[in-house]
């Protein structure tokens, strides 16, 4: 098979997942905080409810699609386009799974395993932040702008620390491939522990969790669209599909943080003590990996819904706070001994 | 106006927020387990909060005050008489009733000499206090069990004579009927209805 | 928009944002108005306008006899009617001067309780939703569902209550009243519990209440502040224990007093609140049973009544402070004047000093914990 | 009894009547001592009327119309001066000792001005303008005057007695000379 084949299967099959996890994930959303708050949550549609999703979907694509009189038109439109962009684009580099062997073929069960994977991650990461300020802005609305500005503060203060916390990563692993990064969370770590990342980097994860709470806009970090505070944030005026790929957008967002959190972290595909390549075909472990990486992901996917619905929010200046007092010291100095724990050790 | 400066003091395990967000998820926990085990359960009310309405419904009190019935005796006469004090009584001002003669040769229809021979509520305008209840002095008028009151048209809200002669029959036939109401025990009825026993002449020493 | 504002910010120093926060608004409770003026997210000042749930309740006072207004005194304070229906009762029977019996006076009083703790999950849950913990808001809530169960047995209605008449009440306690009450109890103490594990030592929550519109005692009692807003910045006053009316002055409950006045403040004295009301209840449900089955539950009133000339003014302690009738008989059936001194309505007009250079947050925070309900300061 | 004496002496001159009605004393002042009233009943020795409970109009004008004609007394009675039409009520509270005072005072319907006791309480602040908006009696010296219920441009002043309960209402463009 050709390589660009490979290729584009490979993107075809991660869009069209990414779409389906954040589409369920609306589900689990929407089911998981009814069973956190005692209630039952939508169980109409389809068995459980599963066919919600979908209903929503028919619903927000047959809306009418309103753009305010006063409203930027080009601003307006290109706002949820820059939003989601770059939500789906950032997964090109995070791993899903370790190798497929099929005919005879090795299959990297990653998009593009670009050598500086870190790089792209933060500069793509960091363009999402335009599709909330544009559609702010174009969208006319106090609110709106209220919540872009909000947005902008918070995700440039937030990623600082996020960046601090990559760089650590990276001084442990001493390379800015995530594909190697995860290769090398194999075995185990002080002869007990398995080898991923959260023994090695215990303050780095929790700087690096609050972080992406924080550049996913989620509880308590969701300022932009604090709904009892500035109504619906930046996406106030938007209706129809355009609304539908902000949200989808968010949850793209979440997915592509749980799977980076797994893959620096959680030992990306690989399971504490057990090595599974050997003792499972090359073709049955390319799929194990894979399912092995989306069950840590799930989790920490889940992991956001159950803060979300557990936690208040905070205000503006206390996120700011947050932010450049405690997150960015703590930040400089786990790289500080980061630096000086491998300096002495290599 | 001097606003007090408030001196925030917290103790470490509220300095590090951590520790209070992961009790705080712990008991989220707790309860999303609970639910969930309980909303794979089959039937109605599995979980506190929620009823699957059309299907399963919340018991409602044998006294709830909903849309409104007319009263038929034992022999299926029609209790009321048609003399407005419910209408005097509504603070809402929703009913009217308009009297008539009973025809000769109808006596077995009603249970008075008069009757009312409209009877209109307006659905819109009230506000089930129940005052009409208290006010009539034949119990011909009830609150029932109703309360799915949307309707498509002013028109439809509109309570008539035929409409709660229907609600009525449909409620006895369910067995939902408002129990009659106790007669409060009001001070003071006691001692007279003694004193009137004893003598008329410690009555007025008393007054 | 203000005038005021809008003057202010033509030629002011900074560039001010004037935001309008509702009526029709996520956080607004009923339909209230503030027109904030914003350097940025802070509030630079505040003007909220009322009045567009005004109903003209004083006004229909006047055109409806004595008994018939019980019924529109439910729609005041929606979220704890039977107060509103008590405090009017209570100012008619002393004009009329119609002592009512002490089984109904306790029997008010449970209702009253109740009544109270509904009012405070209402308060504490919405307080919880504004802040961005949705989750309290339903552990709450459920209770409160029970709570309006125990109201619709006694009477037949949840939230329009139309509780009790003039010269005492329409009802005996239903016969399962204390076994629902029994087996509400302990639900509602661990609902308030979850409510306060997850709240109250929360580093976040702490940070968006404490010290958040803090307002003095002095400030607060020249703005005529009462109830839980009045006690959040150290004043000791309840109605319950200050003038006690009905059987309060045989209870025993303590009054809980917060110290700066400020949201978390407020917080915690409803939360508090709401045990002392449970422990009234038990206390007034002993008192209760003392009574036989057939003891009088109202005065000996005439069918008809006509109020004297002559004004009267009564206040009980509601679960927003002081609710009192200013009522005015004048021979005939129909009051002549009511006036309404609804608690929130004194509260609200000190919003815009209580939240002055707070920030927007805040102002939602403010306006959830005062507990403004639309119905009540409109009238 | 005590408290009544109390009130008196501290109203002192200004004291035009004094009533007593089931336990709420009233007494009615002159509309334009009303501030010195209030102030000197705050400071008192023995009253300390520190709180201000509440602030409303009456308008009286309908005041006896509602009993019902035809007893012999009323027609023999012969008929009283006729009272001034509006009052304005302040219910006072003391916090130390627990009474309340409602003070009156009678507003003339040619002199609706009364001055303002936003300078002693700022509670009265709204209680002030919704009595303007109310009866249309104004405040002299309140910060803002406005309407605060009904909208600004509103004709009528609605808890006037000759303010219709039913029908056109304020679409009879009812509008009075003195609002």
């Amino acid at each position: 098979m050709n390589d660009w084949v490979i290729a584009l299967i490979k993107v075809v099959f991660i869009w069209t997942w990414t779409l389906i996890i954040a589409t369920i994930m609306t589900w689990v959303e929407r089911r998981g905080s009814a069973m956190i708050q005692d209630r039952l949550g939508p169980n109409r549609a389809g068995p459980f409810g599963l066919f919600q999703p979908l209903a929503d979907g028919i619903k927000l694509f047959t809306k009418e699609d309103i753009i305010p009189e006063k409203a930027h038109k080009i601003l307006f439109n290109l706002g949820p386009i820059l939003f989601a962009l770059p939500a789906f684009s950032a997964y090109a580099v995070v791993p899903f799974g370790d190798k497929i062997v099929i005919g005879g073929k090795e299959i990297l069960l990653q998009v593009a395993d670009v050598n500086v994977g870190f790089l792209y991650i933060v500069a793509v990461g960091s363009m999402a932040v335009y599709g909330i300020v544009v559609g702010g802005w174009g969208s006319n609305n106090k609110y709106s702008i209220l919540g872009g500005l909000r947005s902008t503060a918070q995700l440039i203060s937030y990623e600082v620390p996020w960046g601090i916390v990559l760089l650590t990563t990276v001084m442990v692993y001493g390379t800015f491939s995530l594909r190697e990064i995860s290769l090398a969370q194999q075995g185990t770590f002080l002869g007990f522990l398995p080898n991923w990342g959260i023994f090695k980097q215990p303050l780095g994860f929790i700087l690096f969790i609050v972080t992406a709470y924080a550049e996913a806009n989620r509880v308590p970090f969701d300022l932009p669209e604090a709904e009892s505070e500035i109504v619906a944030g930046y996406h106030t005026e938007y209706g129809s599909m355009r609304l539908g790929l902000y949200l989808f957008g968010e949850y793209v967002n979440m997915y592509t943080l749980a799977a980076l959190m797994v893959t620096l972290f959680f030992g990306a595909w690989h399971l504490p003590y057990v090595d599974m390549s050997k003792f499972l075909s090359p073709f049955a472990y390319g799929i194990a990996s894979f399912l092995v990486f989306f069950a840590k992901v799930a989790f920490f996917l889940w992991l956001f819904v159950w803060v979300r619905w557990t936690v208040p929010r905070f205000r503006y200046d206390q996120v700011m706070g947050l932010g450049w007092k405690a997150l960015i010291p703590l930040a400089l100095a786990n790289l500080f001994i980061t630096a000086l724990v491998v300096q002495l050790t290599v | 106006m001097a606003r007090p400066v408030v001196e925030k003091k917290y103790s470490f395990t509220e300095r590090i927020y951590l520790y209070e967000i992961v009790k705080g998820l712990g008991l989220t926990w707790k309860h999303f387990v609970k639910n969930f085990t309980a909303s794979l359960k089959r039937g109605p009310h599995t979980v506190p909060t929620c009823w699957q309405y059309p299907e399963d419904r919340r018991e409602i009190s044998p006294i709830f005050r909903g849309e409104h019935l007319l009263l038929l005796d034992e022999q299926g006469r029609e209790k009321c008489v048609g003399c407005g004090m419910c209408a005097r009584a509504c603070p809402a001002k929703c009913i009217t009733v308009k009297r008539g003669k009973v025809a000769e040769g109808e006596e077995s229809r009603y249970a008075g000499k008069t009757y009312c021979e409209e009877f209109q509520i307006d659905l819109l305008r009230c506000i089930f206090c129940g005052f009409c209840e208290e006010a009539c002095p034949k119990g011909a008028i009830a609150l029932g069990k109703g309360y799915e009151l949307a309707r498509y048209t002013p028109g439809e809200c509109q309570l008539t004579k035929e409409k709660m002669l229907a609600n009525y029959r449909r409620e006895k036939e369910l067995g939902i009927l408002k129990p009659p109401r106790k007669p409060v025990p009001v001070a003071g009825a006691a001692k007279e209805a003694a004193a009137k026993a004893k003598g008329a002449d410690e009555g007025k020493a008393k007054d | 928009m203000s005038r005021q504002l809008d003057a202010q910010a033509g030629h002011g120093t900074g560039d001010f944002v004037t935001i309008n926060i509702g009526p029709s608004h996520p956080a607004m409770h009923g339909t209230l108005r503030v027109v904030a003026l914003t350097d940025g997210e802070t509030i630079v000042e505040a003007d909220p306008e009322i009045g567009y749930l005004h109903r003209g309740v004083e006004k229909l006072a006047e055109n409806l006899t004595y008994h018939q207004f019980i019924p529109i005194t439910d729609r005041l304070n929606y979220c704890s009617a039977i107060t509103n229906n008590v405090a009017y009762e209570m100012a008619v029977e002393k004009l009329m001067g119609i002592e009512i019996p002490d089984k109904a006076k306790v029997i008010r009083s449970i209702m009253m309780e109740l009544a109270r703790i509904s009012d405070h999950i209402v308060c504490v849950g919405i307080l919880g939703v504004d802040l961005g913990a949705f989750t309290p808001f339903f552990y709450l809530f459920i209770q409160r569902e029970e709570l309006y169960e125990i109201f619709e047995w006694y009477n037949g209605a949840r939230l329009t209550n139309t509780f009790g008449r003039i010269g005492g009440v329409e009802a005996d306690l239903p016969e399962d009243f204390e076994e629902r009450w029994r087996r509400l109890v302990p639900n509602l103490r661990k609902a308030i519990d979850e409510t306060d594990k997850l709240l109250t030592h929360n580093r976040i929550w702490m940070d968006r209440t404490i010290g958040v519109t803090a307002f003095s005692a002095e400030d607060a009692l020249n703005w005529g502040f009462t109830g839980p807003c009045l006690r959040a910045c150290g004043v000791k006053r309840d109605l319950r224990k200050d003038e006690p009316y009905y059987l309060y002055d045989q209870l025993s409950f303590e009054v809980p007093v917060g110290k700066h006045g400020d949201v978390f403040d407020r917080y915690m004295v409803r939360m508090i609140e709401m045990e002392e009301s449970i422990k009234l209840v038990d206390q007034l449900l002993k008192i209760y049973k003392e009574f036989g089955p057939d003891d009088p539950l109202m005065a000996k009133v005439p069918k008809v009544l006509k109020g004297p000339e002559g004004e009267v003014y009564a206040a009980i302690e509601s679960p927003n402070g002081e609710l009192g009738f200013y009522v005015k008989g004048d021979g005939s059936d129909k009051p002549y004047r009511v006036k309404i001194r609804p608690p929130c309505y004194m509260v609200y007009q000190a919003f815009p000093e209580l939240v002055k250079g707070e920030m927007v947050a805040d102002l939602i925070a403010c306006l959830s914990s005062l507990n403004i309900i639309a119905g009540e300061l409109d009238r | 009894m005590d408290f009544q004496e109390r009130v008196k002496a501290c109203v002192g001159d200004d004291l035009v009547s004094m009533t007593e009605f089931r336990g709420d004393v009233s007494v009615t002042v002159p509309r334009t001592r009303i501030v010195q009233v209030l102030t000197r009943l705050k400071e008192a020795e023995g009253l300390k009327f520190d709180f201000l409970s509440d602030l409303f109009g009456v308008d009286n004008s309908a005041l006896g119309k509602g009993k019902k004609k035809g007893k012999k007394e009323d027609e023999e009675a012969p008929a009283a001066p006729k009272p001034p039409r509006y009052e304005v009520v302040y219910l006072l509270l003391s916090i130390e000792y627990n009474h309340r005072l409602m003070v009156k005072v009678q507003v003339e319907e040619g002199q609706m001005e009364v001055p303002t006791v936003t300078s002693i309480w700022k509670a009265a602040n709204w209680p002030e303008r919704e009595v303007f908006d109310m009866f249309g009696i104004r405040f002299k010296g309140h910060p803002n005057m406005k309407r605060l219920l009904m909208w600004d441009g509103f004709p009528a002043h609605p808890l006037r007695k000759d303010y219709p309960l039913e029908g056109e209402g304020e679409e009879r463009r009812l509008v009075y000379g003195d609002a």
